[in-house]
């Protein structure tokens, strides 16, 4: 494996810059893909990695620096000559046309027809067998702007699958993905390599990387740290290049609070027809984790008690009844939401960091004429605290990378100054060093006698982090863990439905 | 009972004072018949645009078995066929105002001069500057009509020594005569008369005149005879020297008229031309109605 | 709005009547038990081709504003394009009767003329906005007044009319038909049919739909935007062309007052018909129930005798907005 | 069009003048030097007072369309609204001259009807859009005819005079001014400078641009997006009362035709200034950019000898277009 052959990379870029106005983000980086490899990209947030990814797929053109496709050097004109010549990139923001069916998007540029028309009953067979393939029960017919984000990911990787890749280069594909969703598409990332499709890869889950990457490159402030075949780097060696100092112990140690009162609770709390009947308590100082598979009604059951979905149910907060019907309702209360969709119902793209930040407590910054310079500060104070990379803060913030982009989201929230932070996928894109300090941060905060719930798909999360983990399967709640009974274990039996039946 | 018959009239809704005046005269003119005459039935439709109008008309035939038709037609040109069906199908057409394209289709034609409208005006200048002068005018919305009433203006005042410096579109409308009005104002330090041509229009040129406070520097003929400006001529108003009739209410001698063919056994047909007059303080009472709208 | 729009379809949900797909059909057909309350003769065959014949017009360009408003476009401009157009027409069956004589040789000159001006007007409107990157709005404004100028100036003030002889052989294309269906009709529901086909079955009305929808999405996925987007403005410029072709015969004339205020109610027809006035779902059919209510309402107007003319525009403005509560969106479900 | 733009305001790129934002202010500016170079009278004191008085109504208007529009609405009706409210307010004067006399305080009632019927209007379009739920365009071209139609049976077709006496007194506030400063100058001047204040330093402004921007995020960030939604049309009825004020004393009636296409005019002064057409970003200041654009284009026309007057609304649409090209979008950055 390591014995490269003579054979020219099938991809490969060198000495590549560029730049975004005055500011370089890429400081003269190669990079060689092979066919039937599997080549992992990591670095922190901001580091270059999906700037060198639209380099290779077209997307953007080099301001200096060369790319070869199978050592003849070309210049993309476009993203569709890229594709043309089976080079393909899987985004890491969505992109998909939110009012097209699933089945219209994966097809999208690339319709199958018979004569001058579309070939409907093709394309949608077509769809249905990529999903298939991908284990994703989303029908071709739905609209994507109805189905979850998770299962977004997917069509987007039955996009790139359907579009026959020599070339496949994937951004972030597993950021929200659950386990056994990623574990999917690890099955076809294999039969893609033994294909002889060459794969590029990144993701900020290491242990991922380990596993499925045959070569290692870490970026570093928009250059190239180190490369190395798959078996000669550590996890921990790997953070290590990428972060630049040694990273001990993700997790900070728990401190779980002794016979707080109970600060927020839920009982037969009801959201549409997804979420039925759950309750559960909140006590003060506490992180309390929600685990589950997709699809489990977790996020449904968190919008419904801030009010931006119908619920029923009654919720008491530090005792008193509260009817919450308004983002603004739940905020007055103390409460506060962190969405796992940050591009649809997190952040606007197109404005800077600073409306972004303070749009949720705007209030707090003067009634009737906005204090831009408290704003400025907070700004300032938000971009060291949560160690937000831009490369100046007039930035748009669809063009900071995904990981600061998140940053940023979390800042927001923290800024309306809660007692009670609802995360729903806090690290979803953060790097393995920006992750610590994000536990930390949240650790801190629960120290500091704020509560604290926190929905997420990774389990080393839940685990790491919760003082009590509430299980959810197909809208109700099956469990709640504490103590020893926090593994993965115990959590899995309950997300699937196997402990449910006996705790009933 | 006798069997009733329906008179449908179709007319240009009223996006300007005249045509305001004329939809009041229609609107008055049915009331009044209708109440006196049981056996008669009216159908009013007013039109935007002359496709419009086209469709009502076609309505009218379709739907409402109409026994004669009132028109006055939006445009000539393309009013022409479909009035011609109408005719074919049998009824009584009246035609007002603005003539058919092509000749003997309708039974009745009433309608006001605008070739004499011009021509009046121009003569009034002509009368008033002996010496010649300058004035600037104030045109309609660019139509047929405009352009007859024009042409028959500068005609009758060729060779008179009477020089327009300046014409502009103000369609037939206060706001737009105003700001016209005041753009000429700025722009020509010497103008000795407006033809405003229009009532609603000299009221907008008579703002921009007193803003700039030239009142005493000429002096401003409208047309179509409103109430307001009528009266000021009677009142010896020097700025306002005489207006130039354009009846609204010739409409509802069009539609009274029609409504004779079948009230009475006079046999109806013909052409009544109501040919433009000069308003000045001398005659102003005979033309004075303080109770229309126009 | 685009946002609970998005989460309301979500199919199969029941077996409740949706009335987000419905809802116009719904509108349409009280407006029809409406007129036939009204007046006996509402449904005679005269009367019922007569509305659809005059729809054809505003029906024709409507069906072409469906595409350039899914794909995230306006066009302000055609209803001055069509007074244009007739204009330039005019002038030049006009001018060739000399030459050719009367006859149908003309007149297809003339048809011919009609659609190269459209293309062109649509080329114009589209390069202006896909190359030169003017908001849709300013460039179609501007046109639309440059169009309106030119004819008002073609007609020096006043009406251009077709030559009597050519008229006399030109009128059976509106006022004829085939088995007793006028020809705007067909030809409408021509354009219709196919439009729907195309915006339903083809790569372009799916591309349209994208380009509405995410332009950037659309561009990333190998969809010429720039293309699709100046050739849904040249589709819109030669179906106003068309609509032309029907139109002349049925005034013989054209003047500055023609096509005034088209624009605003074929964009009216698409968003009654369901089309999303920011883009990234249109549909064909729903513009054609959009049509027909527009003018069925007027028709019902003259049905009745009301209070006042004066208020027609008043009841008018009332049904439109009660058209199109059936299909409001709904709140997003939560 | 929306995804290209992200990209370009890139700020601090150097020292080139960024078009994209001073773009209006360059085209004024060759405006005003067009006018100057081709009338020595266009820059006298009384030119430029006419011009800007007369820019007053457009403008208030437009200032609250700017708040519709960066919130992702439009609204049509506007036009139809002020002439509807110039003529309620005109017969409510005319019917208390008899019992409380010519003067002051008939007008100061005048004006409060204006503000209250333009607040009624403004809440009734905002209703329908946020509660009922229509898309805007409908809703607003549907008060658009209701408006329109009631002015025109208000006035029984014709046009609604003030009472001569009131209007002596009232005159004054479209004629003269503090310090040669005419009123509607110095009203305009203060809704702009207001308006551009609250866009710019008031939540807001800001929940605006956010709910235009992005209505999902919006909501998720404790912003009352109905509420904010529904404030900008009241908003903007409310200033087309005030405009009205300042419209009634010039010329002393109202008709069918006051106000025709003001909301077109609105609508265009406000994109020309930059504001975004489908909501997100808006600057007041722009859209009095626009505004004056728009009037300066109507004065040079007429002050300049043209060819012929029927092709003044060419002339105007090509300066529109040109006004825009200079802020036109860039290609997107690869
Ligand atoms: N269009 C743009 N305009 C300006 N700056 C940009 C643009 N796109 C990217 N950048 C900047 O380039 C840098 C590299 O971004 P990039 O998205 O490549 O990071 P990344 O390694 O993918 O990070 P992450 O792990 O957070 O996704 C960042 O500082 C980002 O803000
Ligand atoms: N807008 C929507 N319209 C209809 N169904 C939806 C919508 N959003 C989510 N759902 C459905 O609701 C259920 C729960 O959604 P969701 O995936 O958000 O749950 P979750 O437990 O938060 O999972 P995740 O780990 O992905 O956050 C799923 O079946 C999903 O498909
Ligand atoms: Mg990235
Ligand atoms: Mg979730």
């Amino acid at each position: 494996m390591s014995a490269l052959p003579d054979k020219p990379a099938a991809l490969e870029v060198k000495d590549v810059r560029r730049s975004f106005g005055p500011v370089e983000v890429l400081h003269g980086v190669d990079l060689a893909l092979h066919s039937g490899e599997v080549h992992a990209l990591i670095g922190e947030n901001g580091a270059g990695k999906s700037t060198i990814m639209k380099i290779m797929a077209g997307y953007l053109t080099p301001t200096s620096g060369e790319v070869l496709l199978n050592g003849k050097p070309v210049t993309f004109a476009s993203s569709e000559e890229a594709e043309n010549k089976g080079v393909i990139l899987i985004h890491q923001e969505f992109n998909l046309a939110e009012q097209l069916t699933v089945e219209e998007n994966i097809f999208l540029g690339r319709e199958l027809k018979r004569g001058f028309f579309l070939d409907k009953k093709a394309m949608r067979a077509e769809a249905a067998r990529l999903l298939n393939e991908l284990e994703t029960r989303v029908s071709p017919d739905a609209r994507v702007s109805d189905i979850s984000v998770s299962d977004k990911q997917m069509v987007e990787i039955a996009k790139a699958l359907s579009r026959n890749a020599r070339v496949l280069i994937m951004d972030e594909p597993t950021a929200v993905l659950t386990t056994r969703e990623a574990e999917v598409l690890f099955r076809q990332i294999e039969r893609l390599k033994a294909k002889g499709t060459a794969i590029l890869y990144t993701s900020h889950k290491l242990d991922e990387v380990a596993r499925i990457a045959d070569r290692i490159t870490v970026f570093r402030d928009g250059s190239r740290v180190v490369v190395a075949n798959t078996g000669e780097m550590t996890e921990d060696q790997m953070a290590q290049a990428m972060v630049g100092r040694e990273l001990s112990n993700l997790f900070p140690p728990k401190v779980i609070p002794a016979n707080a009162e109970t600060v927020l609770s839920v009982k037969d709390f009801s959201v549409g027809s997804i979420v039925t009947n759950a309750s559960f308590d909140l006590k003060r100082g506490e992180i309390l984790g929600f685990a589950g598979l997709v699809g489990a009604g977790r996020t449904e059951l968190m919008e419904g008690l801030i009010g931006v979905r119908q619920s029923a149910g009654q919720v008491e907060i530090n005792g008193n009844p509260v009817s919450i019907s308004t983002v603004s309702d739940a905020r007055r209360a103390g409460v506060v939401y962190l969405t796992e969709d940050r591009k649809g119902r997190g952040l606007l793209l197109r404005k800077s960091m600073r409306e972004n930040l303070t749009l949720l407590a705007l209030n707090r910054f003067g009634r009737l004429a906005i204090d831009s310079k408290g704003e400025d500060k907070a700004l300032g104070k938000a971009i060291s605290e949560f160690d937000i990379r831009a490369p100046n803060r007039a930035v748009l913030v669809g063009n900071l990378s995904g990981g600061n982009q998140q940053k940023l989201l979390l800042a927001k929230t923290m800024l309306a100054e809660p007692e009670i932070v609802i995360i729903d996928e806090p690290t979803r894109g953060i790097d393995i060093g920006t992750k610590q300090q994000i536990y930390n941060f949240i650790q801190n905060l629960a120290a500091s006698g704020k509560s604290i719930i926190m929905i997420s798909s990774e389990m080393a999360e839940v685990i790491g982090l919760s003082h009590r983990v509430v299980v959810m399967r197909s809208g109700r709640v099956t469990g709640v863990l504490s103590g020893d009974e926090i593994n993965e274990d115990l959590i899995v039996r309950h997300a699937m439905g196997l402990e449910g039946k006996v705790a009933a | 009972a006798q069997d009733t018959k329906v008179i449908g009239v179709s007319i240009p809704a009223a996006t300007h004072g005249w045509a305001g005046g004329m939809n009041f005269h229609a609107q008055q003119t049915i009331k009044a018949l209708e109440e006196r005459y049981e056996n008669l039935d009216f159908v009013l439709s007013t039109a935007s645009d002359p496709g419009q109008q086209v469709s009502d008309i076609e309505d009218m035939m379709a739907t409402r078995n109409i026994d004669a038709l009132v028109v006055l037609p939006f445009e000539s040109e393309p009013l022409t066929g479909p009035v011609q069906r109408v005719k074919e199908a049998g009824k009584f057409v009246t035609v007002v105002d603005r003539g058919l394209s092509q000749e003997n289709i309708e039974d009745l034609y009433v309608a006001g001069d605008n070739t004499a409208f011009g021509r009046v005006s121009g003569e009034f200048f002509k009368q008033q500057m002996p010496n010649g002068g300058k004035i600037v005018v104030l045109r309609g919305i660019p139509t047929t009509i405009d352009n007859e009433r024009v042409e028959a203006f500068q005609q009758a005042i060729e060779g008179s020594g009477i020089e327009i410096i300046d014409m502009e579109h103000g369609n037939w409308n206060r706001d737009d005569a105003f700001e016209v009005m005041q753009d000429f104002l700025s722009k020509h330090a010497e103008i000795n008369a407006v033809w405003a041509s229009d009532d609603d229009m000299a009221v907008g040129v008579l703002e921009a005149i007193n803003q700039a406070n030239r009142q005493d520097q000429m002096w401003v003929l409208g047309g179509a005879g409103m109430k307001e400006m009528i009266k000021r001529v009677m009142d010896g108003d020097k700025i306002i020297p005489a207006d130039v009739t354009y009846p609204p209410a010739m409409i509802g001698t069009a539609i009274e008229l029609t409504a004779l063919r079948f009230t009475s056994s006079m046999p109806m047909s013909g052409r009544f031309i109501i040919s433009s007059e000069l308003i000045t303080k001398d005659n102003a009472e005979k033309f004075y109605y303080p109770d229309s709208p126009f | 709005m685009t946002v609970d729009s998005a989460t309301s379809t979500a199919p199969r949900q029941g077996f409740r009547i949706d009335f987000h797909i419905w809802g116009p059909v719904v509108a349409l057909l009280a407006l029809i038990a409406l007129g036939a309350f009204l007046n006996s003769n509402f449904l005679s065959y005269g009367n019922v081709t007569n509305v659809l014949a005059r729809s054809a017009f505003i029906g024709i360009i409507a069906v072409g504003m469906t595409f350039v408003i899914t794909s995230g476009g306006l066009d302000l401009s055609v209803g001055s394009m069509a007074a244009f157009i007739a204009g330039v027409m005019i002038m030049i069956m006009n001018g060739l009767v000399p030459s050719m004589g009367v006859g149908w040789g003309v007149i297809l000159v003339g048809m011919l003329v009609a659609i190269v001006v459209g293309f062109a007007a649509g080329l114009v409107n589209g390069l202006l906005i896909t190359q030169a990157r003017i908001e849709a709005f300013i460039v179609t404004l501007g046109t639309m007044g440059i169009f309106r100028s030119l004819i008002t100036w073609l007609a020096n003030g006043g009406t251009l009319s077709l030559d009597y002889g050519v008229r006399e052989v030109y009128r059976p294309v509106y006022y004829d038909g085939l088995l007793g269906v006028a020809w705007p009709i067909i030809v409408f529901a021509a354009v219709a049919i196919l439009g729907e086909i195309i915006m339903r079955k083809t790569p372009f009305g799916r591309h349209c739909a994208a380009i509405g929808s995410n332009e950037q999405v659309a561009l990333y996925s190998a969809v010429h935007v720039n293309r699709v987007r100046l050739m849904t403005y040249i589709l819109l410029g030669i179906l106003v062309g068309i609509a032309t072709i029907m139109y002349v015969p049925r005034l013989g004339s054209a003047s500055s007052s023609t096509g005034v205020l088209w624009e605003l109610e074929a964009i009216a027809a698409v968003i009654i018909g369901g089309t999303v006035l920011k883009g990234g779902f249109g549909r064909v059919w729903g513009t054609v129930v959009g049509v027909l209510i527009l003018s069925l309402i007027g028709n019902i107007l003259n049905l009745a005798n009301l209070v006042s003319p004066y208020l027609n525009g008043a009841i008018q403005g009332v049904i439109i907005i009660l058209a199109v509560v059936l299909q409001r969106q709904k709140k997003m479900e939560r």
